[in-house]
């Protein structure tokens, strides 16, 4: 929101800007004091809940990044022009994601001296989907470097600047297939935690199941990040790229939807909807939020708030699925409970604060992006 | 090689100034060395592995070890396997017992107190002095004493060894006081006065029995090196367990059958299985008629104590009691399990009688000193001090009145124990005279019954010397310490006695004293010799020569016995006895060394001395954590955290109608005193019971880990007079450390 | 041939001179241990039992710890021992939530916290000494010897004393089997002991890593490639008005 | 024939005062209190250390002999509560038992010099005092091994001096410090404890420089 505030008017941008680069700042701070402390001074992990608060942002933001890759795909592998204004947004917005997925990841492991190990192959470990996870996460990063760097730099005319321009969609090609992988690994994660993971959510398949959510999650929040741009521009969103988004997304919904239900269906655990008590609840918020965006999609027509509403239900979904799993549905042995302290809360709302601050930013001073916008109204 | 130009041309540069303060220095300093003293070539530090054979003196089942030492350290224990006892094991608190070893807090030189003020939290104000000048101290204010108010004025409180009781006679006081009666002079009594003529037998084929019946014994749940085995061996082999106990102990979650009998009512469950197992003709005729005396008086005088009878006194069905006793006395052999703190230890007024009714018992199914049963310990004749030196004859003072009273309880007298139940008493009230001056070892004040009340006693001796290893509470009494080697630092030969089957013999090998310490025998001759008792210190006198000629006597010498593995004797099977220790030469079921000193031959039911009523409606349990010994144990980094502090242990439903919670701080209190503990809720107890860790409750800060945890359960332990012993009537002069009532309630 | 141990539960005595024995040897960080006693109290008075299991790392045929440890920190030695290099670990702790025993722990006040698990006394097995624990054992509740071999003498102990053992040697097929074996008197829930299949836990996870993720990758790679093919071919067909557009757009 | 540097020279002097401070209080110390102050001061001159604070705590105890003694024992044998700030390496450095693996080092670090532990005092090796004594005597025998002209031999005792120094004592001397500092009651052995850690500093980047 504060991106809408920080670029109508030049007056407001200290202000607003000032706040949220303060509580980055302080996330920073919070940083520093537990990588100089431990993680028993500054979380409340334990030996039932050795992942908490900070892995579910993980699991959380990487798909809310997806629009990144969904929306390369759709400009520079679909060859839908028109998009690339959203997509170059979809793109800052990805990097930054994933930005502080990493910090957050650097802050959450207990041996972050030795992180480079997991890019050393000898250490490889083929069988372990949390390398999969690490290891495509970190090329991707790098891949979004790439596709970033002749935007940002495209009023210089540096010869790289061309001929990295010239690569973009072999990159975005790579880093689509990297997204496909690492996207359905973080999934896959939890296919050894089937003692762990309530069955409402463990699934054989919830590799395809976080795959197709991160594509219609990624398409949504592209779209409520254009119209939210759009309207801190002050100009009138592209609604008919838009809507083609989130058509898109419904259809992904629906897929998801049977997969989701034939699983259960197959596993004969139907009833366990109904008798897995606050689990079932969250259960049928889950179903409720989907199909209600899934609607919207359908029938929203040409309306922006509608269609703004659906975003927010698939959102909102995301978060509440993202954190079930990694969190609520991951049973802790000998009864275990875990509730994240100041620091770890401090961290996760440093880490929007800093995405939302650098996004505005980057809206602010890249020519390139602001272009992409102007373009795609008088489209 | 060359050092670099420079340095060099610096060094000249500064030459003159430097050499002139080095020179000012040293004429002040000195240029000796103190601590350490060149070797003519470096005897390189023994890398490799190397082991020591000794005995492991944490508690007194003597389990032969072996010790593994790298570099002159010892890194770990393992049990020795040629030991009988041990079988190439120890229990937890064998193995715990290096880090006793290597406790920082361990008495590591002599010292005096400078500060004359003494009491709880009060500091000593220690300094270090040398072994010297400590002896002497010692030494003068011990024959002070003796010369102004006579040799009784001095008491020394330790276990009744060889050199403990030579050092009290040799002194020629009688107060030689232990800790006996708290821990199992009923048994000891019983068995002198029914089958051995002296005391009790440790040794017991549990391996072979087929039926094991307990009455408060927790010989697993303490883990008793060599029965926990044996009793698993025996469970193993389809033998069946039965456990009369109050409290469910291991041992009793390892029974067949757990019966939570009301707290000192098991004699009344004896008497019925016995009046069944006569009534029924169960008993093995064969055993009786060859070997025993007094059945025809038994049979009359259990007569009436049937199962009917006794069910309403101890809670149990008749017909459990019955039933119980029919396959007690038809499944062969078939034992009753004792040892120390159980049933029949001195934990009740009538635990004397309770233990006379597990002889009773087993003599009945014919497995006393048979296999499957208990066996007279077969022990090899080792020389006395008498046998080896010639000291003249000890002075008749021994002989005299006691402080404690011992010499009233003439069957108990002549084992040479002592009461730490009345000793406070006497003290306080001077009675037969005031004790001016004591030497203790290793015997700790929480060990006794109210200690509170024994600190007051202390404080009114003049002078109070403690030879031990840690710095415990009565040291924080003393006057002087005089720091004790562990056992690992000690030598000698030790006969085996806790299963000794066949006679066996286990060599000590010293390790170095780790710290500036010497051994009671040394110094406790030394302060003969300084008393001016030295005539009773003949050349040469010491454990070395004891040693030596008990090595003759058995006939081999110390590296034999390496060379065989540190242990001396050979297997043999045991060749049941025909003839007892009594008068009679025959198992005594009416004891007639009882009658002749004017006890009842026979047990007859008393109840405990202390009712449970509206006002206290609890009984005390005392327990035993499987790591813990005594009060010895509560300073280990590792085991002390497996349970940092005791608990009071109640029945979570009777604790739930008292609104008591896990974890809920609760006071116990008996008539003598009150203490404050955390509970602990479990379905493993009756209702009517509070059960209590023993060895908590340190109040030494000399104790770095053990100091303030918990509290000790034997502050809710009445002390007695004299008088009061006697009137218990029972010749064992039991301390009923658990005849006690309480009552619990929240803070 | 995998070298393994029988626990006899029915013999422990819950003495823990094991723990406390391997405490000192072994010297895990503060706090910690490799193997604890577990006391459980089963019924209500009277009718009460009290039963001792002693915990630790069960050294799995197919370990989940080794399975999930992305830098190969965990792995499992041809004898039997799982075993941990702290100095490949970057600390995601999937390993302690991957272990369907909970047995990988870490010191969380530590800065730079190692997971500590038993080893199986590793080393010492390598000279041919036993585990701390085994040699420790006074009451006869660990035997220590090849699996295969453990697993018929445990066969034999419970048709020996069938009143004395539950019909069942857990960890025998639990998890694909593990290197530390136990009998008990009763059901091995009630000891606190997962009920787990015969399939190795991340077996799935496996399989999926090493056939689902390159199918993955070709299928998708080449959908993509078919479709970029397409759509730019599309352009091409259409020349004239595309370049209009694009001027304009330009 | 070379010559020993004033520092070469100051430095068993020092180790030895401090040697001194650090033993059992006798007679003979207190009676020659002053002139060990002064050595001390006048040796730490060379490296611009003071001994002030000490001074100024011997000054306070002002010659009382068991108070000092009353002090040691509390704090370095048998205290109340407990032994306060035990000087031996093994405590800090192995889980707080007496004997660990610093004592062996230590041990193996003395048989290498030729040295034994002495049967007539009853220390154990890693005790800080010993530890001090085998510094005292490393340097000692440097500068001896100097005046002779004997370079190489100078140069083990140096060596020496570097690994026993950063592997014996700097790992635990500061965590006793602060034990001293926490429990102490009179002003002399946190004063010595301080100036004990300073010089332990001072002389471990002295032999650095020196091995280049």
């Amino acid at each position: 929101m504060s991106a809408t505030t920080t670029t109508r008017s030049k007056s407001s941008f200290p202000l607003s800007f000032c706040v949220l680069g303060a509580i980055a700042l302080c996330g920073l701070a919070l940083g520093i004091y537990r990588l100089a402390t431990s993680l028993g001074a500054t979380t409340n992990l334990n030996e039932g809940y050795p992942w908490g608060l900070w892995i579910a942002f993980d699991f959380f933001v990487v798909p809310l990044s997806a629009g990144a890759f969904t929306l390369a795909a759709t400009l520079h592998i679909f060859n839908r022009k028109e998009y690339h204004g959203i997509a170059h947004l979809a793109l800052l917005a990805g990097f930054l994601g994933y930005t502080t997925v990493i910090l957050v990841l650097v802050l959450d492991i207990n041996r972050w001296d030795q992180f480079y190990n997991v890019l050393l192959p000898p250490l490889w470990n083929l069988h372990s989907f949390m390398f999969e996870v690490a290891m495509s996460i970190t090329l991707y990063f790098g891949v979004m470097i790439l596709e970033l760097f002749p935007i940002v730099f495209a009023r210089k005319d540096w010869p790289v600047v061309r001929w990295v321009k010239q690569l973009v969609p072999l990159i975005a090609g790579v880093g689509v297939l990297l997204s496909t992988v690492h996207q359905s690994s973080i999934g896959a994660v939890f296919l050894t935690l089937s003692h762990r993971l309530d069955p409402l959510w463990w699934s054989p398949i919830i590799p395809l199941l976080f795959f197709t959510s991160a594509l219609f999650s990624g398409l949504s929040v592209s779209a409520l990040l254009a119209i939210i741009t759009w309207r801190a521009l002050r100009r009138p969103a592209p609604m008919p790229l838009l809507q083609g988004l989130t058509r898109v997304a419904a259809f992904v919904i629906a897929a998801f939807l049977v997969l989701k239900f034939g699983d259960l269906l197959l596993a004969g655990e139907l009833g366990l909807m109904f008798s897995s008590g606050l689990l079932s609840l969250v259960f049928w918020v889950e179903v409720i939020l989907l199909v209600a965006a899934m609607v919207i999609y359908f029938r929203a027509g040409k309306n922006e708030n509608t269609l703004l509403a659906g975003m927010i239900c698939t959102l909102a979904w995301l978060a509440l699925n993202r954190f079930t799993i990694a969190w609520f549905a991951l049973h802790a042995p000998g009864g275990a409970t875990y509730f994240p302290t100041w620091v770890e809360i401090g961290i996760v709302v440093a880490a929007f604060a800093a995405g939302i601050l650098f996004y505005a930013l980057g809206m602010r001073y890249v020519p390139d992006l602001r272009a992409g916008v102007v373009e795609t109204h008088h489209h | 090689m060359a050092l670099p130009n420079i340095t060099l041309s610096r060094r000249q540069f500064l030459k003159l100034t430097g050499a002139a303060t080095a020179a000012a220095s040293t004429a002040t300093l000195g240029n000796s060395l103190q601590f350490l003293t060149p070797v003519a070539q470096a005897a390189p530090l023994s890398a490799e592995d190397t082991i020591l054979y000794g005995v492991c003196g944490v508690c007194s089942m003597g389990c032969a070890y072996i010790a593994h030492l790298r570099g002159g350290r010892i890194t770990h224990l393992t049990g020795n396997p040629a030991d009988q006892t041990a079988e190439g094991s120890l229990c937890v608190k064998g193995y715990s017992g290096v880090r006793l070893l290597y406790d920082p807090d361990r008495l590591k030189y002599p010292m005096k107190r400078t500060n004359p003020e003494k009491g709880v939290g009060v500091d000593p104000g220690w300094v270090k002095i040398s072994w010297d000048e400590a002896l002497d101290l010692t030494a003068n204010t011990f024959k002070e004493v003796r010369d102004t108010f006579g040799p009784q004025a001095i008491m020394l409180v330790a276990r009744t060894k060889t050199w403990q009781k030579h050092f009290a006679q040799a002194s020629g006081t009688p107060n030689h006081v232990g800790h006996n009666n708290t821990c199992y002079t009923t048994h000891d009594v019983i068995w002198r006065a029914m089958v051995t003529g002296k005391g009790k037998t440790w040794t017991v084929d549990y391996e072979h029995s087929q039926y094991i019946l307990a009455f408060g014994w927790d010989g697993m749940g303490k883990s008793k090196n060599h029965w926990g085995r044996a009793v698993n061996q025996a469970l193993a082999n389809g033998a069946r367990l039965v456990v009369f106990d109050p409290r469910l102990s291991i041992t009793a979650s390892k029974a067949h059958e757990w019966i939570p009998i009301k707290p000192g009512t098991d004699l009344a469950a004896l008497l019925a299985m016995i009046h069944v197992i006569i009534d029924e003709e169960l008993y093995d005729h064969e055993f009786v008629n060859n070997y025993t005396t007094g059945f025809d008086e038994l049979k009359a005088h259990v007569k009436d104590y049937t199962p009917e009878w006794a069910a309403p006194i101890c809670e149990v069905p008749a017909e459990t009691l019955a039933r119980t006793a029919r396959e007690f006395a038809t499944t062969k052999p078939a034992v009753v399990a004792h040892h120390k703190r159980d049933a029949g230890g001195p934990n009740y007024t009538n635990s004397w009688r309770t233990a006379q009714c597990f002889v009773i018992m087993d003599a009945l199914v014919g497995s006393l000193d048979r296999p499957g049963g208990h066996i007279l310990d077969r022990k090899p004749k080792l020389p006395g001090l008498r046998d080896v030196w010639e000291f003249p004859d000890y002075a008749d003072t021994i002989k005299g009145p006691r402080i404690d009273g011992l010499e009233q309880f003439p069957v108990l007298k002549p084992l040479g124990k002592g009461s730490f139940s009345t000793l406070a008493e006497g003290i306080l009230s001077q009675s037969p005279y005031p004790v001016k001056a004591a030497f203790f070892w290793k015997h700790n004040i929480l060990s006794f019954p109210n200690p509170p009340r024994l600190v007051e006693a202390l404080k009114t001796l003049d002078f109070i010397a403690v030879s031990d290893v840690l710095p415990t509470e009565i040291v924080q009494l003393a006057d002087v310490v005089l720091p004790d080697n562990t056992f690992y630092e000690g030598s000698g030969l030790n006969a085996r006695q806790y299963h000794a089957t066949y006679p066996q013999v286990a060599l000590r090998e010293p390790l170095p004293p780790v710290h500036d310490t010497k051994s009671f025998t040394s110094v406790s001759l030394e302060i003969l010799k300084r008393m001016g008792l030295g005539e009773y210190v003949p050349e040469g006198m010491g454990g070395k020569g004891l040693t030596q000629a008990e090595l003759e006597v058995l006939g081999t010498t110390a590296d034999e016995i390496k060379a065989q593995g540190g242990i001396w004797g050979e297997a043999a099977p045991i060749k049941p006895n025909t003839e007892f220790g009594t008068a009679s030469k025959k198992i005594e079921f009416k004891a007639t060394l009882l009658e002749e000193n004017g006890y009842p031959g026979l047990p007859s039911w008393q109840p405990p001395r202390a009712k449970s009523d509206a006002n206290y409606p609890f009984h005390l349990l005392i327990w035993r954590r499987p790591w813990d010994r005594m009060t010895q144990t509560q300073n280990d980094p590792i085991v002390s955290s497996f349970c940092p502090e005791n608990r009071a242990m109640l029945n979570a439903a009777r604790a739930r109608e008292m609104g008591i919670a896990e974890g809920d701080e609760v006071w116990i209190e008996s008539l003598a005193n009150k203490i404050k503990l955390k509970a602990r809720l479990t379905q493993g107890i009756r209702p009517d019971c509070v059960a209590v860790e023993h060895g908590f409750g340190h109040w030494s800060t000399g104790l770095s880990i053990a100091y303030g945890k918990g509290a000790n359960d034997g502050d809710l332990i009445p002390t007695h007079t004299v008088e009061q012993q006697l009137a218990a009537g029972d010749p064992a002069m039991s301390a009923m450390m658990e005849d006690v009532v309480v009552k619990v309630y929240k803070v | 041939m995998s070298r393994a141990v029988l626990v006899d539960t029915p013999f422990c005595l819950a003495c823990n001179a094991c723990s406390a024995e391997c405490k000192f040897e072994n010297q895990p960080p503060e706090g910690l241990f490799y193997t604890r006693i577990d006391q459980i109290e089963l019924g209500e008075y009277p009718a009460v039992k009290a039963e001792y299991i002693k915990r630790q790392c069960m050294h799995c045929e197919h370990p989940a710890c080794v399975s999930a440890c992305p830098v190969k920190a965990l792995h499992k030695l041809p004898d039997g021992p799982v075993v941990y290099e702290a100095e490949r670990c970057i600390g995601c702790r999937y390993c302690m939530v991957a272990c369907p025993f909970n047995i990988p722990k870490i010191d969380f006040n530590a800065r730079l916290p190692v997971i500590t698990k038993c080893d199986f006394c590793a080393d010492r097995q390598a000279v041919g000494e036993s585990p701390v624990c085994v040699r420790t054992c006074p009451f006869g509740a660990l035997e220590m010897g090849e699996r295969d071999e453990l697993i018929v003498e445990a066969q034999a102990r419970i048709s020996q004393s069938p009143d004395r053992y539950i019909n069942h040697i857990y960890g025998q097929e639990e998890a694909g089997g593990t290197s530390w074996l136990y009998l008990s008197s009763v059901p091995f829930t009630e000891l606190g002991l997962p009920e787990l299949g015969s399939e190795p836990v991340s077996e799935l996870s496996e399989k999926v890593a090493i056939y689902g993720t390159p199918t993955a990758l070709v299928t998708v790679g080449a959908a993509l490639a078919g479709v970029y093919w397409v759509t730019k071919r599309r352009m091409e067909m259409m020349t004239k008005p595309v370049t209009q557009d694009q001027k304009e757009s330009e | 024939m070379q010559a020993p540097s004033e520092q070469a020279l100051a430095r068993p002097a020092i180790y030895q005062a401090l040697v001194k401070g650090l033993a059992y209080p006798s007679e003979e110390f207190m009676a020659q209190a002053q002139a060990w102050q002064t050595a001390l001061t006048e040796a730490l001159e060379t490296v611009d250390l003071s001994a002030d604070q000490v001074a100024a705590a011997l000054e306070e105890s002002n010659g009382d002999l068991q108070a000092l003694q009353v002090e040691h024992t509390r704090l370095f044998i048998n205290g109340v509560p407990h032994v306060l700030a035990p000087p031996y390496a093994s405590v800090y450095e192995d889980g707080g038992q007496l004997m660990g693996q610093s004592a062996a080092r230590a041990l193996r670090a003395y048989q290498e010099a030729g040295l034994m532990l002495s049967a007539a005092v009853h220390a154990l090796p890693d005790h800080l005092a010993v530890e001090l004594e085998f510094m005292f005597y490393l340097g000692r025998e440097e500068v001896e091994a100097d005046e002779q002209g004997d370079a190489a031999q100078a140069d083990v005792m140096r060596q020496r001096s570097v690994v026993f120094l950063n592997e014996c004592l700097l790992p635990w001397v500061p965590a006793w410090r602060q034990h001293v500092e926490e429990s102490a009651r009179l002003a002399f052995y946190p004063a010595l404890a301080r100036l004990a850690e300073a010089w332990l500093r001072t002389d471990a980047e002295y032999l650095t420089t020196m091995k280049v």
